[in-house]
């Protein structure tokens, strides 16, 4: 059976992409950021999965505004890298996983979550740039394949917190009910606190950012909790990102320990931040398991 | 109880009636997507807007490039920066636009722990 | 507050449609079926609701296969009528109900149903054809605004038959919740047996349709409980489309009284059926509250 | 226990695997639905499924118009439907391909109260 063996909460602004693709991460502004992926990208690379479930949104480069579904799921075997006004990134097309796109698909449908299939996508830095921070120098392709999980964050009604947790606790049980033995890490993107237009634009509110950094490992379900109304009056407008950590969260399981985190502004105009977590599929380094 | 969309102060919530005011507008911005569309566009900005069926009050804003105005009557912050790309202009640019500071001051509010409100 | 009048189950095959559009209704093939909605029609020509709530699936005439939403809702103020590959059918254009649309939205997206928005929508036979078994003469336009909510039922997996009928029911509390006092009717659309391609082409089978007519009023709940399955080895392939009437049947609640329904087969390649529902907001004939 | 595509003799149950393999086919036929596309289709069949990238399999069954093979190799049955309405074909004429039976003997059998399996 497959096992899901680690899960990275990261943002993904495009400007962090941007910072590696033009080889500024060593620059005064972006070095504190790239010098606390170390660790994690380390650890990572130690642990390299078979697929990962990305779970992002997109930024307006595939869906447009004429049809906007709550959650979306990948199941092509190929997807391209969007041209998001600047021309594609130069990263390689992301491979599909279609068997297990189908499995989660038809498991996450069959436990009432009315799920849009995307026949076809295009992949904006919503998924290339965590891509790009778990590999930074993928070369002629990225090291997994990935199976695309989008989220409605644009548009008011989005889906609930607890939603998210509930869809990532049946990601979790549907991804471990997989009839072959590979090993599958979840990204959780966005965020942290951020509003891009408006008189409010470059809010960053540090103290709910460092709280749901906690949380997100100890204690989800209080995070679940907070409304969409105030995702958007703490975090900002589209700091509502955030409850995408929180499908990423649910997947992981009860017994999780935390590898390494960063939280660093700003990245652009948002809170950057990282956090990664090992579940109980991963002995920890030096323990009986290890050894074993 | 539902939860129709919240009023917060300062901050657009983008919403399915938003989405309806702006759907010209938003459709135009998406197609920017497209290179061959962003030629276009820079060609004849009069005329690619009214291809897209942009009303009078959504051209205009397009023309003046009216940041503010944009997200105001209807576009997605995401669909603007589509033409904002087209201009060269940073996110840092248009964050200084909505809030009234030049780009330098906006940087600054930022690299000092950005905006504090509440 | 809004009130559910009544519910009507209908099929919507297009050559009903082709047959009121061609005065073909009295011929001999067709007479059956529109003497059996006469009745039906009669009623509901005494009952009009200020809205329709249409659930319906589209037949490749708005929805492409690259995204297959498994519910979607329609928020639109004005839906044109589809080109099906021989001309738009000549009927009014649909008008919406944009402001019950974001009602029904929030509220379903709140109790976690993963709504699809639909901004824009050409609405096919689904839609149309069940509007003109409702009004078979609109002039220069329907008699109501209509709410359009489409389910997958073309794409493996389609919802589950219990998942639409908890749609139903939250549907019933979204619509009963809504601040203005308006009628409305909720339509479930298609079926009923039939399959239109592979060796068991031409497949009806009227024991299961009776049954499903009956338990419809009687015990929704058995036919929730019938797997994807063996509906589509029992009704047939595109029979399937037959979980949609459970959703008109969620949310019209536990009290009502059947008003009228018809079996008839064939038309075109399928098995068609008529069933009406009055809900406790309407009168019976002859009762004290009628005569209140 | 997740519940994958069943198998049921005699009958396509349309997947997200199936929809996958029949991806230009589908995409192709679901073009149809646009007037100027179908005059398009009708002036040069041949060049028009090359547009759309059909693999040979799927060009020759469409030029062919085996409605069979279409249907088995990923065309779903509401976009194969395009292509008989350009050929005026009916819903009954396909049934009749499907079944082995002419369009007279297919509807009598509809007529008598559908066909009946299992
Ligand atoms: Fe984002
Ligand atoms: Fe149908």
């Amino acid at each position: 059976m497959a096992e899901i063996i680690w899960g990275l909460a990261t943002s993904h602004v495009p400007s962090i992409g941007a910072a590696m693709d033009g080889k500024k991460t060593e620059d005064e502004l972006w070095k504190p950021l790239f010098d606390g992926y170390g660790p994690a990208r380390e650890w990572m690379a130690q642990h390299t999965p078979d697929v990962a479930v990305v779970v992002y949104n997109d930024h307006a480069n595939a869906l447009g505004l004429e049809m906007i579904p709550t959650f979306s799921i990948g199941t092509a075997d190929h997807y391209d890298v969007a041209d998001e006004g600047y021309g594609p990134r130069q990263v390689p097309d992301v491979v599909g996983a279609p068997d297990l796109s189908e499995h989660v698909l038809v498991n996450l449908v069959d436990e009432g979550f009315d799920m849009t299939v995307l026949q076809e996508l295009d992949v904006d830095h919503g998924l290339t740039v965590p891509l790009s921070v778990y590999t930074p120098e993928p070369g002629d392709a990225w090291p997994c394949k990935v199976v695309p999980i989008l989220v409605n964050v644009l548009q008011y009604p989005q889906p609930t917190a607890q939603r998210c947790l509930q869809l990532g606790e049946a990601l979790g049980r549907a991804i471990r009910s997989f009839p072959k033995d590979i090993k599958v890490a979840v990204f959780g993107t966005g965020g942290m606190s951020h509003q891009l237009s408006g008189e409010r634009a470059g809010l960053i509110n540090q103290e709910f950012d460092r709280n749901f950094l906690e949380k997100i490992e100890t204690d989800p379900q209080s995070l679940a909790e907070i409304s969409r109304a105030d995702y958007i009056k703490e975090a900002g407008s589209e700091g509502i990102e955030m409850i995408m950590w929180l499908i990423m969260r649910g997947a992981l399981g009860d017994n999780i320990r935390r590898i390494h985190d960063t939280y660093h502004v700003p990245a652009s105009n948002t809170a950057a931040a990282l956090a990664l977590f090992a579940t109980d599929a991963v002995a920890e380094e030096g323990s009986e398991e290890a050894a074993a | 109880m539902s939860s129709y969309t919240p009023h917060i102060e300062g901050t657009h919530v983008f919403d399915t009636q938003m989405s309806n005011r702006g759907r010209a507008l938003n459709k135009m911005l998406y197609s920017l997507k497209d290179p061959q569309n962003r030629e276009q566009f820079s060609a004849d900005e009069a005329a690619y807007c009214d291809k897209y069926l942009l009303t009078d009050e959504q051209k205009q804003a397009v023309l003046d490039r009216d940041w503010k105005k944009m997200t105001d009557i209807g576009a997605s912050i995401f669909y603007v920066i589509k033409l904002a790309a087209i201009d060269k202009k940073s996110m840092q640019d248009l964050g200084g636009v909505f809030t009234g500071m030049t780009t330098e001051e906006f940087k600054a509010e930022l690299k000092a722990g950005g905006r504090k409100f509440g």
